[in-house]
């Protein structure tokens, strides 16, 4: 595992206190598999002492170049929204375990449900699905039009389904309200967001197969301090650290 | 004999560095980042007798300068840590300092027997200082009868030397270190986190779901130090010092004070390479201020302001 | 009545905003930055029977968030106070809480007895907690029983109501807090600074010439918080609640925790304006979560969690 | 008194470890009295709370141009170092009372004595005397050719006698080994540098008219938490504050 220095190339606000940062450097080769995350340093001093986990949006090998989508609310993502072209970036990774790709058939269809800040890795999970022949439909679901990003991009993978909470873009609802019809032919699921909307999107999936991504605060990241932990029926510790057992799990694996 | 070694009993270490309890699991997530054979030595995250899930999360916070915990001892069980973590750090060829706790006397008795019998730990650190559990920890380490009972008894079934471990949430260090020392532990580790905790200030409520937790980090070093210098004037029993450290300029200061070897907890998670860094460092460090071995720098401080110094 | 004002007992303010003792010295110099009157209330300097010039220099270190000092109550003495100090504060027409200090149970009942009894002092904040001194001081802070009998004859001559500050350097902030309410305390303010130390790694010698000092800033928040939130729900007294406030969602996450007023100390030195830009702020993040009177912010934190309140 | 944001439009390394600061901002036209100091906050958060006391070395009034030399040496320091062009510095001042030139008649001479660090603050003063008539004399004492700065521009002024302490430039010694000849015509004295050089000079000065300006370390730097008081013997209180009663004292008038 590995620490970086990467170079800022852009970091531009694409919606309301959303990011997008590119970021340059040899270390983006590492990070071929999607849903893997960063785990950042905002802080140029001891301050801001703990690492920011970001998943990672996108990667473009060929020019080592990788995108994180961040929303600037709290304390250390609003200094990394502060940072310009040229500075170097402390992070950590690629950390966890991505998506696994190999269940996936080329005859299946896959169903990626993402919420709010969750949405970003879905966009290279997507990308990679649909090189390997799979035929993909999104979910996306903001708080409204203005809270909403990367939807064009998204619409260039697959068909895109936009809910927001307000009505304001697409469906009026959450990601769940529009699961339903995506169902019928049987898709793999995968699905990124907070925990209230796994647990939904786990129930509306009724015993399909599927991946969900968790979160949750973190120290390390690399799974030395037990932070991260979620509770889990299927292996005998009892538990599962997010950080490095995940932030993937299959459905029905963790409990929620 | 090298110029970083420092000796202390039970640890003969290359060098006065070690990960802190807690921070650094079982060693096994950091041996993927570097060779832990270049540290002084490794403490294991507490055992208990039984495995622990520990407290729900969120279980962390960020302060500023320092973060909250309150993993809540978190562990797989001290059969289990004998049976599956110690061996992996056998090829290292360090000294393991084996931290212990528990909710009753019985259960830190029992956990010492087990695991100082191990020919991997070099030595123990009994854990009477964690603020995150209900039972035991902290309720043993705040009080001096409590305190030297404890160690008294640890002592008696523990084959390793006992390196007793501070709460910072005290009125009196130096009586609770003197009050261990008469019970008869061999060394101290000093300090533990305080008592903090943080509110989201919109909706009132507490980060961690165990509302208070641990406080570490660079912000908590001046207790460490002013604790650390008033307890080893006072006690003759070496000191493992810990508490915000972060760069080698910290590890000198906290010699300084008095510490024989030095802990570093937190800031692994903000650089994973903080330790073999800082030990590449130390003899920059000392040249620079022209000292020849790094035992020396144990109690500069009062050594020069001519304060009584009873230990060592 | 705005919807900032609070009201504890003796101190009728219009926000809940007052600078901290010993950082805002007895006013006149922040006079030069702005309008007073702007404030909620002002906690002057501790004031000793006779003046006193303090501790030697370096008096202050800085640490990561927080600072170290040990002034050790420099002050002109109480008549000097009252004669040359007080008197320039009357045209702002707010409360003066009067901090107050000694070495013995006598100077504290004397400078009491003398500073309460003028008009222009609304309450007085007893300082049993500063660490700086070698006799007085916290040493009332750190027993109950002392802090509890100083504080009951304090109240017998004092013409004003009666604010405890405490030490955080103790095992159990609650019992201390009980103690000093059975004995009679209007109110406590809390947290005095946390004793701490820090080294040059060169020289290894103190950066203080008092060698110790005390711990202020953004890096003892998490303790403050912390002290407040479980005090609060175990006495039923207002608590004027500082340690590392410097903005204003520290002061609504400080009231949420418990506390009725707060005071500001440290971060003043970084920014003069901080006391009238919190106030400023204050309404809109009230707006932000939809709170009207600021006063409905105190104890947020455990009205929600349904954890027994015994307080207000 | 103000809290300004000041412009970096220069900040360069002028000698080891030496860095010359070019700030401009409306505040500066305040900047009129030499010897006054700013009030530097140099951390972008919190981590580094302190301000930090800095002599204003130069001003030019007509282009709001205020220049800082200062010693990176701690951690404040050094990261002021790193500041880039464009970037604001948030200061407090003109603090303190400068140095009065009110007692200087054209007819008399001035000494000029500074150490190290203590250096910055006499080039204004040197240009201000200067202009007013007073002829005058540098002592400026460095440890090595390496650390010595602004040599030439002092030239400019006056006579200037440099001193190091490994004889590397000037003469071989301390500032008050140069003083003997100079004191001659009984020039007013100006003094700044640590304590023990300026209690050396006002032990050489025997007697002889002169103001010393002293250094403590600061907490609010404005008169408030007595942090940076020094023993007198002449005032009633027994104290004075350096950052608000100071930091220039007539020599005799502080306990040294
Ligand atoms: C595996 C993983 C992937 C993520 N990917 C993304 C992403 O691609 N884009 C994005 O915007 N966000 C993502 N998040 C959430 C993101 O980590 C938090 O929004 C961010 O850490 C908040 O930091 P802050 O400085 O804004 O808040 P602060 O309040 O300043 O943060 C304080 C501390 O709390 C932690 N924290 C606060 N909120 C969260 C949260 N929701 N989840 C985890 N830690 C939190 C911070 O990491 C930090 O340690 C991800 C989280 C995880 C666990
Ligand atoms: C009135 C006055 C004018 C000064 N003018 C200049 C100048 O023009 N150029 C210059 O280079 N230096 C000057 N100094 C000294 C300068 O303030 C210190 O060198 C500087 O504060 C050190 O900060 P740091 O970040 O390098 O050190 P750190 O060790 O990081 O500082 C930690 C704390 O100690 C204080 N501190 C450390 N050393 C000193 C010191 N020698 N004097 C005062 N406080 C100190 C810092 O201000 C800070 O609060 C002046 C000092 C005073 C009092
Ligand atoms: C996440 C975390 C877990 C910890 N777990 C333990 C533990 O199991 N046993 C123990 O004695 N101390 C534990 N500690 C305390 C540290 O060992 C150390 O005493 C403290 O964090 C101060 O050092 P630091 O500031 O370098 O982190 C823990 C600290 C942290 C941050
Ligand atoms: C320079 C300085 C001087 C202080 N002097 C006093 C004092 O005279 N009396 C007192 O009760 N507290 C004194 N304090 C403590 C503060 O009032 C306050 O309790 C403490 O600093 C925590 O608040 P803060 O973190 O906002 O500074 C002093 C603090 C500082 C930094
Ligand atoms: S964050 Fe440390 S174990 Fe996951
Ligand atoms: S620095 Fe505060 S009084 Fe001088």
């Amino acid at each position: 595992m590995k620490k970086h220095l990467l170079r800022i190339t852009s970091n531009t606000e694409i919606a309301r206190n959303i990011f997008e940062m590119k970021l340059t450097g040899s270390g983006v080769s590492l990070m071929t598999a999607p849903g893997q995350f960063l785990h950042v340093s905002v802080g140029k001093d001891s301050s801001n002492l703990l690492r920011r986990p970001l998943s990672i949006c996108d990667v473009d090998l060929d020019r080592e170049e990788a995108t994180l989508l961040y929303r600037a609310q709290g304390d250390g993502t609003k200094q990394l929204s502060q940072k310009n072209n040229g500075e170097m970036v402390d992070v950590l990774g690629p950390l966890g375990n991505g998506f696994n790709l190999d269940t996936v058939d080329q005859n299946k269809n896959a169903l990626l449900i993402g919420g709010g800040i969750g949405v970003p890795p879905l966009y290279y999970l997507g990308k990679q699905l649909k090189s390997s022949g799979v035929q993909v439909t999104f979910i996306l679901g903001y708080q409204s039009k203005e809270d909403s990003f990367y939807v064009e991009k998204f619409q260039e993978i697959g068909e895109t389904i936009v809910t927001t909470v307000d009505g304001s873009q697409g469906q009026k609802g959450f990601v769940t309200d529009a699961m339903e019809p995506c169902l019928e032919d049987e898709p793999v699921i995968y699905s990124v967001g907070p925990g209230v909307m796994l647990k939904a999107v786990e129930e509306r999936a009724g015993g399909l197969d599927g991946y969900l991504s968790l979160e949750e605060r973190m120290g390390c990241g690399i799974g030395a301090c037990f932070a991260c932990v979620c509770p889990t029926e299927t292996r005998q510790s009892g538990y599962v650290k997010i950080c490095s057992d995940g932030p993937v799990f299959k459905m029905g694996e963790v409990v929620l | 004999m090298s110029r970083l070694s420092v000796s202390l009993p039970g640890l003969n270490m290359k060098n006065p560095i070690l990960p802190a309890s807690g921070c650094f699991g079982f060693g096994k997530e950091y041996a993927k980042w570097y060779d832990l054979s270049l540290l002084g030595g490794i403490t294991i995250k507490a055992a208990t007798l039984e495995g622990r899930f520990g407290n729900p999360t969120p279980r962390v916070a960020e302060t500023e300068s320092g973060m909250l915990n309150a993993i809540g001892l978190q562990n797989p069980g001290v059969i289990n840590i004998l049976e599956n973590e110690l061996p992996a750090l056998e090829p290292y060829n360090i000294p393991i300092l084996a931290n212990i706790a528990g909710s009753t006397e019985e259960e830190y008795i029992e956990v010492t027997r087990q695991i100082s019998a191990s020919p991997l730990v070099s030595a123990v650190e009994l854990n009477i200082s964690c603020p995150n559990v209900k039972e035991g920890g902290i309720q043993f380490g705040t009080h001096y009868k409590s305190a030297a009972d404890l160690t008294r008894q640890v002592k008696q079934v523990s084959e390793k030397p006992v390196y007793v471990k501070l709460s910072p949430n005290v009125s009196n260090i130096v009586e609770m270190a003197q009050a261990v020392e008469a019970a008869g532990a061999d060394g101290l580790s000093m300090i533990n986190t305080l008592i903090g905790m943080k509110l989201d200030w919109r909706t009132g409520k507490p980060i961690l779901a165990n509302k208070t937790g641990g406080l570490s980090g660079p912000a908590i070093k001046p207790v460490a130090i002013r604790m650390i210098y008033e307890v080893s004037q006072k006690v003759s029993l070496p000191i493992i010092g810990m508490g915000g450290v972060s760069t080698a300029e910290d590890v000198l200061e906290m010699m300084s004070a008095g510490a024989s070897a030095v802990a570093v907890g937190t800031a692994n998670f903000v650089n994973p390479y903080v330790c073999p860094e800082i030990i590449e460092k130390l003899p920059d460090l000392l040249d620079e201020i022209g000292v020849r071995n790094i035992s020396e720098m144990t109690g500069r401080s009062f050594r020069q302001w001519k304060t009584p110094l009873s230990s060592r």
